[in-house]
């Protein structure tokens, strides 16, 4: 029936295969100096492409880093983040003070912070959004980052007070638990702290010391759960308490309880739990951004609704189109608008990556986000002189769970973690660096971080066979090791091609060095996550990190836990020796001891450190003012385009020297 | 007729109903929550989190008000992920694109897969027939993840012709490559069914009667065959419709769409209950009101079915 | 000779609701006897519901009511078991030689089913079965491997009868057997029933639409019309002397293959169709064509008569003393008296 | 008198195909499937459909075996040792840029054999085409013919449920099914897979089959079927379920692109086959991520499977036309 | 005009079908002619070529498979076989119309009866539209559809099968044709329907002195409808004659044993005559006569040799090697 000549179809294939090929050739092989045009857009306007869709412009609500860029352009808050180094630079407080022992902090606020409807920001502000964002009600997933202000924790965990209803009095915490660290504010009364502020001429006015000042000084309040099951939970445990509390009566904690005080419009106390020297610089993150008390409090949930929301930033909303673009306009209401140059931001929410980089090489974008460019193409584009790297204040890792064999004995745990040859990973993945340690190297600077086991496939092997696996060498060079169980195991990750990438060369490496071929399991993130949580997996786990703020404790704090880090692992020793490292004022010897306490970890090796991830985007030569720093922030009134060709970016702009 | 709509749209609201049921308790069933991240929540701020939300009620409470809202108020509530932004909104603001995209490339598969169909139908046999075919059956062949790039890769990265992703508004250029896209694979489907259909209807009798009447050709296949053989394709359309403009994630995604499609893969992976449900019951709606609207035309069309 | 009664039907209906009120009275109240040994022939027009009493006899479609005796046995009411084992006894042929046979079972298969069915072969036996079955019925026993696409439709019609015949039924309702043969196979046909009737002592049910055809083979007519038996007769005399207006005209209809008589033949012609049995015509079903119709006729639902011996008919017009409806008067109805 | 004249005329028939039967003037195939065959072999578009299947086939099974004993590498072989190696290097070209038989298909971004993989993706792919079409060929032929065959209210009941799980939405069942058992082992992911891919593409068959049978069930071989006392599911399943071959085949050819599709996408989604194993679809889906930078990646796996599915989309209609029974009538 | 005056001569038309089994001879060197006003009958059984030597002469043959390889179809003496497609479709439905066997399926189901009705002569006579629809309802009239304005605008499920086949009579006569094609009219259709149809056509026939080619399988039709007859096998005349002599004194075997084998129910019935065995394989014809395998006076050269085409009187002729023996026994 069938009169066709089928070499006319084949034909057909090959023709289109060949035309792929040729086309595809074409484009991989433009000799440009950048990928892909050059043209600045006509207007003054950043086309940014941020990663997932924003889940809310409110800044309390969401922890993600594509909505952290897009608060940074909205809200201030009172640092702001060095555009290179992170650094904290003043934004709505135009200077501070800390006490001797960093525990509380004193700020001056600029007088011409502005709303963008024009009202003006003043210290309640502040203690408005502070409070807000450690509500119960709102429920912020960030506001463990402002649990270092006192009784912050106990009001976001909607805890109660003791009161003796006889004399009014408190019970103290001091008084139940044994290992509580010092308290540093009660050890400094604030009667005995004359003169703990060096006021400047312009605040000549000494500070009124208001009750609420002498109440943070006071020894701190013990503080039990406002949850009726779980306070008798804890009294049935401890005789103590229970008899103490007997007949007392229970005041909730109150946001007004946290410490955080307005002395007056424009100056703003905060009275820490614990010493701090960083805490200045966690102040730039969103949770700390402050939000308008009367459109929030007249439109509740809705208020991010472009037609309702004010915002306090360099910028404000223009139009939001979501999962397409967020449009803001450069907002005159600014205190520093003048220092603002972009007319508007595009917000692209855009998360496939092949996607983001067509769209960046015909030019309809002009910047992209962290980690766009996939690990194949970085042969290309690290060639171009726009491409964007540096270190990055981000590590991955290898999370085992240790509550289960074979990866329950520690002498397996370390022979999985000296069989991977780090090096040839990092030299494969071409951007980042081999890692030993848990925090990531190159960025804290006076941090003496400790060495993990490095590469040794023979002691490996030793390891293994003293574990009772004994590792045997085969006649073609290659290893066997038949009594361990490979198949009980797995190596769970989320979907992602660079993690595929990454976990299949894990595997490669322990099939090559110790004759093991750990399955690999990959699933969507959020089971992923919750098997990793659960410890409802045997074996290995991906884990990654990236810095908070900028100090290592922001990684070590991960397995400051009872063990709901992924890997089981907790020890005692190791949260006190961080406890006692947050207690010391001195920041080199906090540093020491914080890395005693890496020490202490990478011995019981929970993880496998992988290595420090690398900055990896690309932004157009004419964007000037955006540097690859260490977490990808940018404040945005440093960005502008710049038309003189001659003073664009010719490669990574460097990251030393002013802006 | 009449009546048969109204019981068709009776038999609708429990399939729907059982619909939401199910998405509901395969959504409490997925591990993962909306608010899980890489560091693990404290325990109390999870716990503000399930009472803000209303999760730590007992299943029956939280089933039993997400339904009555459905049926009292038709209000799919407010997403969890996206704070403040109700369900509602977020169908009828990404409901356009989806919608845009989708008809236009029906109506691109359908004039083109078509005429395909029909050439290859009258002129069976014969080379313009297994060109045809084989063009549609390339189509088939070839995923759409695969076609977009490549379209992607050749009009816009190679000739600089086109946007290659991104919504631009209706009408706009950064329509063509995903409407190309997406027609693809429902172009080949027409074709074929097309051919089926015509070659069936043009052994049929009344063909040969028109012939014999000494229609030409021409009048023979538009005004004779072309109805009967497109039968097969209405019935074709109504699911294929009602996926279409719901969206296809693929295509929304490789263009970065602002589409239902995009929502609902998000929404999946976000374990955002709210959005998932909204988005699953407003499917199940389009699918079974499109079922429906295509047993309407097809009695329209059909005057055989009209009257019974 | 008072011949044995095989099958007793009694008042039996078979209804089809439609959408809405709308009911398929297709079988309407038929109360017959078929006696052993002979062939009844059922003729009527298309539609006119003897297909479908020729399938509920057999309960191949569901009664609506009325009753089935076989054997004493109401087989309108047998549980689903039960009935089965009857079907052993009563088997059926039908029309259309391409659609009666399974397209992907071989002929084999086709006729050894039954036999497996009722555990009447085992094993090689049923091979050996088959295969006389299929010599019986004329065709070669080398058959069986093959699938029906393969054979002619009057071979099919072979293979459907040796089914049939499988299971060594005493009543055979043949459907419409020869309607979709060609003509030189239908005399083929008809043949080797005749035949198989003399050797196996089978009875009848022959419908067909085909007067000659029925005149042919069978010993008694009934003749149908939108659900109802108007007119039982044996074949000769129905033919020679039809006393319904309908069959009359009906036999009047058919042409005669020779020319001299059809040049000289005077055709009752009838106008227009038969009406929908959806809706069937009060009164007498055959008033809106039948060339005899008076008032009554709209009214009054005629009874099958003996109007002669052995002859019956249900129109009013006519009672046992004027059977023939030409004599009487216009205007009177002796059949109402 | 000549002996012909003895058998009487019922008999004359069968003696007539005898006789031409034993002079070998008449040559019939004497199996549907024999000659269904035959016709399929005359059919060229269909010929090339089923040699390029075999011969994909074939190589799949065969292919990364011959490999391993020629250059000594696996689908799975990251050349960890010698980082050099692990890079993505175009058809036919070594290490150092020349010509080299060792990847006729050029390598991954790991440094793996292209062609071992395509093959190995083979395995899988048509593997999983296969094994999920036909679990959605036997739930949804089963449920489309019982619906059918039964009617009525069943029928209804049943439609409506297709109806519901229609709308289901598809990602979420996939994510349930695949938390909800788990397996660590590579194969019995691969199982799942299966089950939740036949699980979720039985719908539209069902729907297919159930239309078929409603056209087929008064049909007058089944009556003769019930007449003979055959029991209901004996005639469901030998009677009625046969004769929707055609259309089934047909649609069956369709679905193994489908499935084949939707395992790529689930792949894109983290539900897919699991690393380092591969499908052609999680190939292609890898490749299309560098299609501008190294071609080969996607062009190869993707070239192929479009071939294939080509392939069987023509063998597909070509079995149609052939196992059609009434082609046979003119 | 053909020199002896016939409408239509088809001489030595050969239509061959190409199938997967061979060759189908399906008509293979048919002459016959018809004259002005003259009722011509085909009879014969399924597969005889009866059909497709009909479809030939107005060329809708499907092509492939079918193609007409040699002869020719006179029309008024112009070889229709030689026109240009247009040319053809000129004559189909204004001069020479068809009305099929199957009314059920031969009209379009999805337009209405008058439409299909109206493209006749809007086609063939450039009727407007208001002047097609009248001449539509007048036609219906004609044809005897009760009703005939208000049915116009039914569409054909709305009619029963008689009214349908009504229906395509008054469509083919629209444009007065000279020559009717009736390919088994009244097949599907209950007797007293097939009366009422016979009937109609020969009252049309008488009314309008159109000619006739009427097919069919029923001697009975035949015998009361026309005034010659070509009896077909295997795609060859058998047997040709007018009808009173063909009834009277057949002069080929199958057409006597055709005759005999049907049941006259005006006589006394007996054993039934049949013709044994099956039609042949037309794919796979052997030399001799087609119909030696199943004929009862066979002898030796029937195998061998292909009959040839007697003359038994001018007007009747008989292809078989014993036509005279048959005929004068």
């Amino acid at each position: 029936m069938s009169r066709i000549n089928w070499k006319q179809l084949s034909a057909l294939v090959l023709l289109a295969a060949m035309a792929c090929t040729t086309l595809s050739c074409a484009v991989a092989s433009s000799n440009e100096v950048y990928f892909g045009k050059t043209t600045p857009p006509a207007r003054n306007i950043l086309r940014y492409v941020t990663g997932e869709e924003p889940e809310s412009l409110d800044p309390a609500i969401s922890n993600g880093q594509p909505e952290s860029r897009i608060y940074m352009a909205l809200y201030d808050g009172l640092v702001e983040y060095d555009p290179k180094t992170l650094a904290p630079i003043p934004a709505l407080a135009s200077h501070w003070r800390a006490n001797d022992d960093s525990s509380e902090f004193t700020f001056y606020l600029r007088r011409d912070g502005r709303w963008s409807n024009g009202a003006p920001i003043d210290a309640n502000d502040f203690v408005y959004s502070f409070r807000r964002a450690l509500s119960k009600q709102l429920a912020s997933r960030n506001a463990y980052m402002a649990y270092l202000m006192k009784y912050a924790q106990a009001y976001n965990e909607g805890a109660v007070f003791v009161r003796d209803p006889s004399n009014g009095k408190f019970l103290l915490a001091k008084d139940f638990d044994e290992h509580l660290p010092p308290d540093p504010l009660a050890g400094s009364p604030v009667d005995a702290a004359k003169g703990e502020y060096q006021t400047t001429a312009e605040e000549s006015q000494e500070p009124a010391d208001s009750a609420f000042h002498q109440a943070m000084h006071t020894p701190l309040r013990l503080t039990l759960p406002g949850d009726e099951k779980a306070r008798t939970k804890l009294l049935n445990a401890d005789a103590k308490i229970k008899e103490a509390v007997t007949g007392k009566e229970l005041v909730p904690v109150k946001g007004e309880d946290i410490g955080v005080e307005a002395i007056d419009k424009y100056t703003l106390r905060i009275s820490l739990t614990l010493p701090a020297p960083f805490f200045v610089g966690m102040l730039a993150h969103q949770v700390f951004r402050i939000v308008p008390r009367q459109v929030v409090e007249k439109y509740g949930n809705q208020w991010t609704q472009p037609a309702h929301i004010v915002t306090c930033g360099p910028f404000k909303v223009k139009t939001w189109q979501a999962y397409h673009t967020l449009v803001v306009e450069r907002d005159p209401m600014y205190w520093d608008a003048a220092t603002v140059k972009l007319d508007e931001i595009h917000f692209y929410p855009m998360s496939d990556n092949p996607t983001i980089m067509n769209q960046y090489k015909v030019g309809e974008v002009d910047a992209v986000l962290n980690h766009t460019v996939p690990n194949a193409w970085l042969d290309v584009v690290r060639t171009k002189k726009d491409y964007m790297d540096g270190a990055e204040a981000a590590i991955e890792f290898i999370i085992m769970n240790t509550t289960k064999p074979p990866l329950n004995d520690v002498r397996v745990r370390k022979a999985f973690n000296m069989a991977i040859d780090k090096e040839a990973w990092a030299t494969w993945r071409k951007i980042v660096k081999p890692l030993t340690a848990f925090t990531p190297s190159g960025i804290f600077h006076e941090y003496p971080q400790p060495k993990g086991d490095a590469f040794n496939p023979d002691e490996a092997r030793r390891l293994l066979g003293e574990a009772g696996y004994p590792v045997t060498k085969n006649s073609d060079g290659s290893y066997s090791c038949p009594k361990f169980p490979a198949n009980q195991i797995e190596y769970i990750y989320n979907t992602q091609e660079s993690t595929k990438n990454m976990v299949e060369w894990m595997q490669a490496q322990w099939k090559q060095n110790l004759g093991i071929t750990v399955p690999l399991r990959n699933m969507d993130w959020k089971t992923f996550l919750t098997l990793r949580a659960k410890l409802d997996y045997v074996g290995f786990a991906r884990g990654s990190w990236g810095a908070d703020y900028m100090d290592p404790f922001t990684f070590l704090s991960l397995f400051y836990t009872g063990g709901e880090n992924g890997s089981g692992w907790s020890d005692p020793k190791y949260i006190s020796l961080l406890d006692e490292a947050n207690r010391t004022l001195d920041q080199k010897k906090r540093y020491e001891l914080l890395a005693q306490a890496e020490a202490f970890m990478l011995q019981a090796q929970p993880i496998i450190p992988i290595h420090t991830a690398s900055v990896n985007w690309v932004k157009k030569p004419y964007v000037k003012g955006m540097y690859p720093n260490a977490a990808s922030l940018y404040p945005w009134k440093f960005v502008y385009i710049e038309r003189d060709q001659a003073k664009w970016d010719v490669g990574t702009p460097s990251l030393a020297g002013g802006y | 007729m009449f009546r048969f709509i109204i019981r068709r749209l009776l038999i609708t609201i429990p399939t729907i109903l059982v619909v939401i049921s199910i998405t509901w308790v395969l959504i409490k069933l997925a591990p993962g929550n909306f608010y899980s991240g890489e560091k693990r929540l404290p325990a109390a701020i999870e716990k503000s989190i399930r009472e803000k939300y209303g999760l730590d009620k007992p299943w029956y409470q939280q089933y039993g008000k997400t339904m009555w809202n459905i049926v009292r108020h038709l209000d799919f509530g407010t997403s969890l992920r996206f704070e403040g932004q109700s369900v509602n909104t977020i169908i009828r603001r990404s409901l356009p694109v989806s919608a845009a995209i989708g008809i236009l490339a029906y109506l691109l598969a359908l004039i083109v897969g078509v005429t395909i169909g029909s050439i290859a139908a009258l002129k069976q046999n014969s080379r313009w027939d297994y060109t045809s075919m084989a063009l549609a059956m390339l189509g088939i062949s070839v995923p759409n993840f695969v076609l977009g790039p490549i379209l992607v890769l050749i009009f816009s990265l190679s000739l600089y012709w086109l946007p290659p992703s991104r919504w631009g508004g209706f009408p706009s250029r950064n329509l063509i490559l995903p409407v190309l896209t997406l027609s693809a694979i429902y172009m080949a489907y027409i074709a074929r069914l097309t051919r089926a259909g015509m070659l069936e209807v043009l052994r049929s009798d009344y063909i040969r009667t028109a012939r014999a009447k000494g229609l030409s050709e021409k009048d023979v296949l538009i005004k004779h065959a072309l109805r009967g053989g497109l039968m097969p394709v209405i019935s074709y359309t109504g699911p294929a419709l009602a996926f279409l403009l719901t969206g296809t994630v693929v295509v929304e995604r490789i263009f970065a769409l602002p589409g239902l499609g995009n929502y609902f893969i998000q929404a999946s992976l976000n374990r955002d209950e709210p959005l998932i449900i909204g988005i699953v019951a407003f499917i199940s709606i389009t699918l079974l009101f499109m079922n429906l609207l295509v047993d309407i035309a097809y009695a329209y069309l059909d005057p055989r079915v009209r009257y019974h | 000779m008072v011949a044995e009664t095989l099958l007793a039907i009694r008042d039996l209906k078979v209804h089809f609701k439609l959408g809405g009120d709308r009911v398929v009275k297709a079988v309407d109240g038929v109360t017959i006897d078929i006696l052993r040994g002979e062939t009844l022939g059922l003729v009527g027009e298309s539609g006119c519901g003897k297909s479908t009493l020729g399938r509920a006899v057999l309960r191949l479609t569901e009664p609506t009511s009325g009753q089935v005796f076989y054997r004493d046995r109401d087989l309108a009411h047998l549980s689903g078991k039960q009935l089965r084992e009857q079907r052993r006894h009563l088997q059926i042929i039908f029309q259309d030689p391409y659609a009666s046979l399974n397209p992907r079972m071989t002929v084999g298969q086709i006729v050894g089913e039954p036999l497996e069915t009722f555990r009447l072969a085992r094993g090689r036996e049923v091979e050996q079965r088959v295969q006389e079955l299929l010599e019986t019925v004329g065709l070669s026993k080398r058959f069986t491997k093959r699938y029906p696409h393969e054979f002619s439709g009057g071979q099919r019609q072979r293979i459907g009868i040796a089914r049939a015949l499988a299971v060594d039924p005493d009543f055979i309702v043949a459907d419409e057997p020869i309607s979709a043969l060609d003509v030189s196979i239908q005399a083929q046909i008809m043949n080797l029933l005749e035949k198989l009737r003399r050797e196996k002592n089978l009875t009848y049910l022959f419908i067909s639409h085909d007067l000659r055809a029925i005149r042919h083979v069978s010993d008694r007519v009934a003749v149908m019309y939108l659900g109802k038996l108007v007119e039982i007769a044996d074949a000769k005399t129905i033919y020679q002397e039809p006393l319904m207006p309908y069959t009359k005209a009906l036999i009047s209809a058919v042409p005669v293959p020779d020319p001299r008589i059809e040049a000289t033949r005077q055709r009752i012609m009838l106008e227009g169709d038969v009406p929908s049995p959806i809706n069937p015509p009060a009164g007498c079903p055959f008033h809106t064509r039948c060339p005899y119709a008076i008032d009554v006729c709209k009214e009054v639902v005629p009874q099958l008569v003996e109007i002669k011996p052995a002859h019956f008919a249900a129109c009013v017009r006519i009672s046992p003393k004027m059977p023939h409806i030409e004599d009487v008067p216009p205007g009177a109805a002796p059949g109402l008296e | 008198m000549e002996p012909e004249n003895k058998i009487s005329p019922e008999m004359a028939v069968a003696e007539a195909d005898v006789r031409s039967e034993e002079s070998g003037e008449v040559v019939r195939g004497t199996s549907l499937w024999r000659d269904a065959w035959r016709r399929l072999l005359k059919n060229k578009l269909a010929v090339f459909g089923l040699v390029v299947v075999a011969i994909v086939t074939i190589a799949s099974i065969i292919g990364p075996t011959v490999i391993k004993s020629a250059f000594g590498f696996t689908p799975d072989y990251i050349p960890t040792n010698d980082v050099r190696l692990i890079r993505s290097f175009p058809p036919f070209t070594g290490p150092n840029g020349e010509f080299s038989w060792a990847h006729p298909m050029g390598t991954d971004n790991a440094g793996r054999d292209q062609l071992a993989r395509v093959l190995q993706g083979g395995q899988i792919s048509l593997f999983v085409g296969i094994i999920s079409t036909l679990v959605s060929l036997i739930i949804g032929v089963s449920y489309g013919a019982i619906a059918g065959y039964v009617g009525g209210r069943v029928d209804n009941v049943m439609m409506r449920v297709v109806d519901v799980l229609y709308s289901l939405p598809y990602v979420i069942v996939v994510i349930v099914l695949l938390s909800m058992f788990r397996s660590q082992t590579p194969r019995g992911q691969l199982t799942l897979l299966f089950i939740a891919l036949g699980s979720v593409s039985w719908l539209t068959m069902a729907r297919i089959v159930r239309g078929q049978v409603l056209s087929l069930k008064n049909q007058e071989f089944v009556l003769a079927a019930r007449a003979t006392g055959v029991s209901g599911p004996r005639i469901v399943f030998r009677h009625i379920v046969p004769n929707t071959l055609g259309p089934v085949i047909v649609y069956a050819t369709l679905t193994i692109p489908q499935i084949m599709l939707t395992e790529a996408f689930l792949s894109f989604l983290g539900f897919g086959v699991q690393a380092p194993l591969a499908s052609w679809g999680s190939l292609a889906a890898d490749g299309v991520q560098n299609i501008a930078i190294f071609p080969w990646q996607l062009i190869f796996p993707g070239v192929t499977m479009a071939l294939t599915l080509f392939s069987l989309n023509f063998l597909g209609d070509g079995l149609r036309d052939a196992l059609d029974p009434q082609m046979r009538t003119t | 005009m053909s020199a002896n005056g016939a409408l239509l001569e088809v001489r030595n038309l050969r239509t061959y079908f190409d199938t997967e089994d061979g060759v189908v001879k399906a008509v293979d060197d048919v002459s016959f002619q018809l004259q002005r006003g003259e009722t011509l009958g085909i009879v014969g059984e399924s597969g005889s070529g009866k059909s497709v030597t009909n479809l030939s002469i107005i060329r809708l043959v499907q092509e492939p498979p079918g193609k007409i390889v040699s002869g020719e179809v006179l029309f008024k003496g112009e070889d229709i076989l030689l026109l240009r497609p247009a040319a053809v479709r000129r004559i189909r439905g204004r001069r020479i119309a068809m009305i099929f066997q199957d009314p059920m399926t031969s009209l379009n189901p999805f337009m209405k009866i008058s439409r299909q009705l109206m493209e006749m002569t809007q086609l063939h006579l450039g009727h407007t539209k208001g002047q097609a629809y009248e001449h539509a309802i007048r036609m219906l009239e004609t044809v005897g559809i009760p009703d005939a304005r208000t049915r116009a605008d039914s569409y054909p499920h709305e009619f029963s099968g008689g009214m349908r086949q009504r229906v395509m009579i008054a469509m083919a006569l629209s444009c007065e044709p000279e020559l009717l094609i009736a390919d088994e009219p009244t097949t599907a259709l209950d007797v007293t329907i097939q009366a009422q149809i016979l009937e109609l056509i020969k009252k049309l026939k008488q009314e309008t002195g159109t000619s006739v080619i009427l097919i069919t399988h029923d001697l009975g039709v035949v015998a009361g409808m026309t005034d010659h007859v070509l009896v077909m096998y295997a795609g060859k005349i058998f047997e040709q004659a007018k009808t009173t002599e063909l009834f009277a004194r057949p002069g080929n075997p199958y057409t006597k044993g055709l005759l005999r084998s049907v049941p006259d129910p005006t006589a006394e019935q007996g054993k039934l005559y049949q013709i044994p065995g099956l039609p042949p394989d037309v794919a796979h014809l052997k030399p001799g006569c087609p119909f030696a395998e199943r004929c009862d006076r066979v002898e030796e050269i029937c195998r061998r040799e292909f009959p040839p085409f007697v003359e038994l009187t001018t007007d009747h002729h008989s292809l078989c090697h014993f036509a005279h023996e048959v005929y004068g026994g």
